[in-house]
């Protein structure tokens, strides 16, 4: 099995779950996080003091596959989440060597 | 087990009230007067002035007032429950009030309840009533009307974080006709049993609602910590205030409205509401000094919550003894509430363990007692003196017990413990039979995702704009097209 | 659709309303008699008092009521830009009102508008002008600008989350001078067309403003909303209020604040500010209790942002009637206010899918025309009797419907249709015009960010201490140099 | 630096005031007559109304007011802490006024201080006192005492956020008797060095507390700034207000409560009062106007932080003004106010490089100096002349520099002067004192942890219903056996 | 050593934390997410605006282990967390190539 | 491929990221997290309730990095964020298969 790490933009989202539901991977996990990179940040004044907010909102998404699904996810979610701009993301791919569901105890890609 | 105590006991208890109102009620129900009405010659401009100002400033302790002191203080997931129940109380309470509710306590009636001469506001317009000369009868019940709101408003801090929405609304409906209309009665309605301006037989002190308001409300908030049990989890998993900052808020507008509830009860912009003006403020301020030094002391720390709810304890505790003592008494009657109900709301409640979630007993009703006594304590004649107490000719006339009046401490004890044995005996039955009828709590689930979710379908706050605003469609939150046409949300199994 | 038809018809309507002007105007024109001013003799303090506090009533409305409402509704990334659209029109309309505003509303003009006479506030001062003859003249006026700044404020509702600040500010304007002037001028203004106290052509009852302060607000954001459009993703993503929370506050603050909206509006402490008083509380208590219950039945939970809304559409529809009616038909009227706007902020908004964000015109449109018919049927002679409508000598007086005087409901059908026609007309030209001059709408990625960042550089929380106190420097929020030395911030790239 | 020089220049600066002092007080000690009672018969209940109203406004701008304004600027670590300090200055300020505050302002004494008469309240009664004839001297009192607890409050703004909670107590008591109480009498008691009213030498105008509230406040604030130090961090890490939310509801809070403060101080529902009122509403209005239109100008963007400061700027210049010119002239002093507080709260600030947290300083001392010296130019003896300025018999008499009297000027500045000096040496002096009893500024680790947890051992919020409410036994946020029977808390190590 | 993900019900945070203890593992980060899959979510009302939220609250717990521990972290972790209904959530393990103690430079095993 | 994951505490973010710049790594993700380990929390009281709150606020990166670059990258953040205080925390290095810019679609190192 893969789990695949998706670094995208938040109000893609909802394009990427719809676009994995599609190819039948409906377990997602969703994490709020603050992404550094090309993308520039924001600035805000209070007084005076103006404050450059270098990171940006993202969401990274944990979804874990059976390794032959994996391509086909990754490749979803990239056509999913891409707006052309800097700033749409990454995924990363890492192996896991086990999967376990805690409700039954099933193992590996039943656990999935 | 107290529980099942009290339970059982209702039967015997209730009888005894019941007798203690029929030694009562016959002898005088004949000699009450009806409520004499005033010409329009009487009105004060200024005095009508003030009392729609204070009526105003009553509202705004129940909302916002209260709503945010409760609010800042439960569990996230309950806070709009809470305000909820401050804020549908201004509703419903003031529909009973006008059909017959203030005739109910404001009526001449017998000693122990008003009759029907207003009911549906009859007869209640411009021209003065007897209670307050110089103000429109119709503005002397809309002021009555804002302390009949916030008394029952009190009480959900006892049951806050588990009553069911429905049962919290019958239950309140049944209070203030069982409970609060007839203690409002007895103690300032024409003729009442405790009444100490219009020969009550026992003539007690009771400016501005220590009994009819804080005692009742808050004994009665015991009885609905018992009768409901603990929230599920306490004393095993913390349940800190979701916002300490929201009561703070809370807490500065009730002492602002309190002003209204004490100074407003002179019923004139007169010296007495400025002197219980005075006493309210001072009486705040070292409740406040009292519960965060007594803290200090104890655990090293003053904390913010201690101070704003010993602010209110100094309130609770002076609203009696507001128009009949003076600013220096009231430093010291506010001291005291102070840190009488730090011990109130911490020690004793862990050492009875029962789950009084906000403390309404512990400052309503543990501040409501001391405040009923000390009041005979430190009242002073030459502040304001009821017809009752009115010295015989030549004679230097005393009200308060340092005065060396011994039988207003009497007095004070009577209307104390008639007001204890009615909330107790009233809030048993009434939650009973709502318990009968619609259950009192929630089910386990529902108290778990919290009673903003479960009674009314809504969550306090969206912070989260990525999740809130993104989750559209693919299974988040999303429009159904029920109401709105959308994009058929994708379904996921 | 609707939006391009309205548009294309702006200019017959506009011709038309002219005519109606028209019609009246030179009739009356030389009429009028200049305001007349009292001796300071007439001065009341106990009037002066309640006016004043009736004046810092009105003001809380707005701020921080109406902002704390609004604000709470929003999404979070717009709160701060909701807030700041109620806070700084109680600063722009308050220097328009002084320069011209005041004199073009209350100085005696023609049937439609005011003269120059009090422009800059001259003779405004504390002789008492005829329209408060028991106040100083500048009392009336600040009382009235406080009616000023509510009523733009009211619109936010519709273009909130979307309209630039630069056009809100123009428009704002425009609409005081163009719309909420001539309004005021007819309904209340020496010899307005509507005004029933000094030979209005047609006798409206209008006690404190459902014509001109809801309906033509309510109206002119429903213009609003059209020509803006739909916020982006609106029926494809939620948008949920950020925090119920702060709606309450505000709600509850409306609430309290509208005593001296109502009451105020008795312009006296006496007996029918006292009635305007107990209506205004009763219809709010069962205006929350109307939309409460409604989606309780229909959708089996009550929710608190229904119940809060509720009492907003109770004070909306008793307003004109407050001093007009009875307690116990205030009651009947809150309920009615309370289910028909739950209606028109629900099916209605979503059957003809326009995007009034906060439902201004739901609410305030919708209530206040449902609340101009009822104050027709319910008004009550002897509770307040226009001059227009005094019966002849020996007759017994009708006023409302329901006391068999018809002619009331025609001239209220007359100004509630003149007042939409107005709003329509002027709001649809004045939106075009700034259209043209600054445009209406943020673009898309400032919508996408927020108002709050893009109109003003700010956030409204800032609660992950973690984030905005440590990405200094690094990249994260830091402070640049040219205010702050610091060490210079890390390019990236 | 300029710290040390401060420190440095402490004594000397100090017998130069007391030589000030000395040079007047012989002379007029014997001088000044005892305060005068009056009969009851003077008493007005349309006063009496306002004054109650009032007094419950003023309390109203520091809790909630300023506690919110100042909570959301704060870092959401200190927001308990921040609100906490104006809370407790509620209950503490009280209890010193009451004691011995009152009489060394209020009571005749010398020309800078008076003396014990009136101290525990003696003949603080119904009676009205010559300050105030028409309503209780008590009112009058009470009234006065809002003023004594909102002035050390606006200090908190300069030291927010790193002082010890027993230092910031220790320090407001002080001042509060070293320099509240002699410049309360000096303005505005009976024979008062600068009292305009009865006989000062320098007989200056300050209406409602330019000088006596705003000037030393602000000054007094600097003081703090410089002795505490910069907060950890300062210029380096960004701190943002955690909620400009909170601070906008409190802005408007603290402008509807201005109304009490400045018209309450005609101290009667008169004509004078409603000037004092417009002028106070219309100098809010373009003080934000002024301080949001020049943040647009200059950096492209009108925030809600800026237009909500700029209100608040506006209300400290007119508050010595608001009783003695026109509407049309608060317009200009509040468009002055807000432009000139936005330039000492931004460039002046970084300039000097001292960190005054939330511009205490900025707005009050600056903006208390500039309306100081405007009052002088824009006052109009038209509107109300203080004894000390009437002509003699036949000639017109000239108040304000734009009507030609200079010497006004001359009084203003040394009032303005005097002010300075005595909130800069007292200041400091009791700073010092302080620094040595209990240390001023809390600990590295506390700074770094908050106030809030580290003072008070509270947190302001507790959103994370997941890890408050599960994170218990195991190590997580538990209840320890202490308090309350609980599985034992697994320990880790 | 071994990277145990174990997404869980947030009320079970406790349990579990208690659970590790009891076999000497006290150092655990914990990290709020939004869980979606076969578990539903609830519906809210604004003015009449029905919305359904899918995703479910749940807490993902990162616990690096050596893998001779492993399984019977797993095992515990499964045994504390389990309520037997939906939403009980997931395990998953990967191979940690590295660890280091930041304060004490301390490498792999010494620094768990 | 490599996946450092470094948990420090929040106020050292701003070092680690200039660290990282500093060495040429600008692209990193954060997270906010609780850590439960030997540094102790703290404690609250309620009205008399006493609360021990056991976790301690940290931040949790995630930078992707090539794995000759690995070393290089663990050691700055060792540097930069140890204060040498229990509670510094911990980093852990786990192999990525594969990385995808989603913006570009490049793959792998191109994708960093
Ligand atoms: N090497 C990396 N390791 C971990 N996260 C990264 C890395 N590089 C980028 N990211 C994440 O991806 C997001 C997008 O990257 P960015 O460089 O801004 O745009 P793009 O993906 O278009 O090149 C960043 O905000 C950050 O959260
Ligand atoms: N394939 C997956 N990859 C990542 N997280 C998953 C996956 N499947 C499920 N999850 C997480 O596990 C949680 C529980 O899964 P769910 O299907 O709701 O119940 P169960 O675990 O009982 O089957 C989900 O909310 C989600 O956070
Ligand atoms: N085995 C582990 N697995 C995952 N995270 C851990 C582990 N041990 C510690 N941590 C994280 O590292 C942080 C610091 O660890 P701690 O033991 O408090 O101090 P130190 O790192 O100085 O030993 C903890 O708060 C926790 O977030």
């Amino acid at each position: 099995m893969q789990m695949i790490e998706a670094i995208i933009k938040p109000h893609k989202l909802d394009a990427v779950k719809t676009a994995l539901a599609k190819i039948g991977l409906l377990g997602v996990t969703a994490v709020e996080c603050k992404g550094f990179g090309r993308q520039m940040g924001h600035t805000e004044r209070y007084r005076g003091a103006k404050m450059d907010v270098g990171f940006v909102p993202k969401v990274l998404l944990k979804i874990c596959v059976k390794t032959e699904d994996c391509q086909k996810a990754v490749d979803s979610i990239v056509e999913a989440a891409r707006t052309g701009e800097v700033g749409d993301g990454k995924i990363f791919v890492t192996p896991v060597s086990q999967a376990v569901r805690i409700r039954t105890g099933e193992r590996d890609e039943q656990a999935l | 087990m107290l529980r099942r105590l009290l339970a059982s006991r209702a039967t015997p208890m209730f009888l005894f009230a019941l007798m203690l109102l029929a030694g009562g009620s016959p002898v005088h129900a004949a000699a009450v007067q009806p409520v004499e009405m005033l010409p329009l010659s009487n009105l004060s401009a200024g005095d009508t002035a003030w009392m729609m100002t204070s009526a105003a400033l009553v509202l705004m302790m129940t909302g916002p007032g209260l709503a945010l002191f409760y609010g800042g203080l439960v569990r996230r997931k309950n806070v709009l429950a809470t305000m909820m129940q401050s804020f549908i109380l201004m509703s419903v309470v003031s529909v009973v009030w006008a059909v017959i509710g203030y005739s109910l306590a404001f009526d001449a009636g017998n000693s122990f309840i008003g009759g029907l001469r207003f009911a549906f506001l009859r007869e209640v317009g411009a021209a003065p009533a007897e209670y307050a000369p110089t103000i429109p009868h119709s503005l002397w019940m809309i002021y009555q009307l804002m302390f009949a709101i916030i008394t029952p408003a009190l009480i959900c801090g006892a049951y806050a974080e588990r009553m069911k929405f429905s049962a919290m609304l019958l239950f309140s409906i049944a209070w203030l006709l069982g409970v609060y209309c007839p203690m409002a009665h007895m103690v300032w309605g024409k003729g009442g049993l405790l009444n100490a301006w219009s020969g009550g037989q026992f003539a007690a002190l009771d400016f501005a609602g220590g009994t009819v308001v804080h005692i009742s409300s808050g004994v009665s908030a015991l009885m609905c910590a018992l009768m409901l049990g603990k929230r599920r989890g306490y004393g095993k998993v913390p349940m800190p205030p979701h916002s300490v900052v929201l009561s703070v808020v809370g807490a500065a507008l009730l002492w602002v409205g309190w002003f209204g509830f004490n100074a407003g009860s002179a019923l004139s912009a007169s010296p007495l509401a400025v002197g219980a003006f005075v006493a309210t403020h001072f009486a705040a301020a070292t409740g406040a000094l009292g519960w965060a030094f007594y803290e200090w002391l104890k655990s090293g720390k003053p904390t913010v919550l201690g101070a704003i709810s010993g602010a209110v304890a100094g309130l609770v505790v002076i609203t009696p003894a507001s128009g009949y003592t003076t600013p220096m008494y009231a430093l010291l009657m506010g001291l005291a509430g102070g840190v009488f109900c730090a011990l109130t709301s911490t020690k004793l409640k862990h050492w009875l363990k029962y789950d009084d979630s906000l403390d309404a007993f512990g400052v309503h009703g543990a501040g409501g007692t001391l405040g009923a006594m000390l009041t005979g304590v430190f009242a002073v004649a030459a502040v304001n003196l009821p017809t009752a107490y009115a010295a015989p000719a030549g004679q230097v006339a005393r009200l308060g017990w340092l005065e060396g009046n011994h039988v207003v401490m009497f007095n004070q004890l009577v209307a104390t413990v008639l007001t204890w044995v009615i909330a107790i005996v009233g809030s048993l039955i009434i939650l009973k039979i709502v318990d009968v009828l619609v259950g009192l709590r929630v089910g386990e689930e529902d108290e778990y995702d919290g009673l903003d979710l479960s009674q009314h379908g809504e969550s306090g706050y969206n912070l989260e704009d990525a999740f809130s605003a993104t989750f559209a469609g693919g299974g988040g939150a999303t429009l159904l097209q029920e109401e709105l046409q959308v994009v058929p949300a994708v379904s996921h199994h």
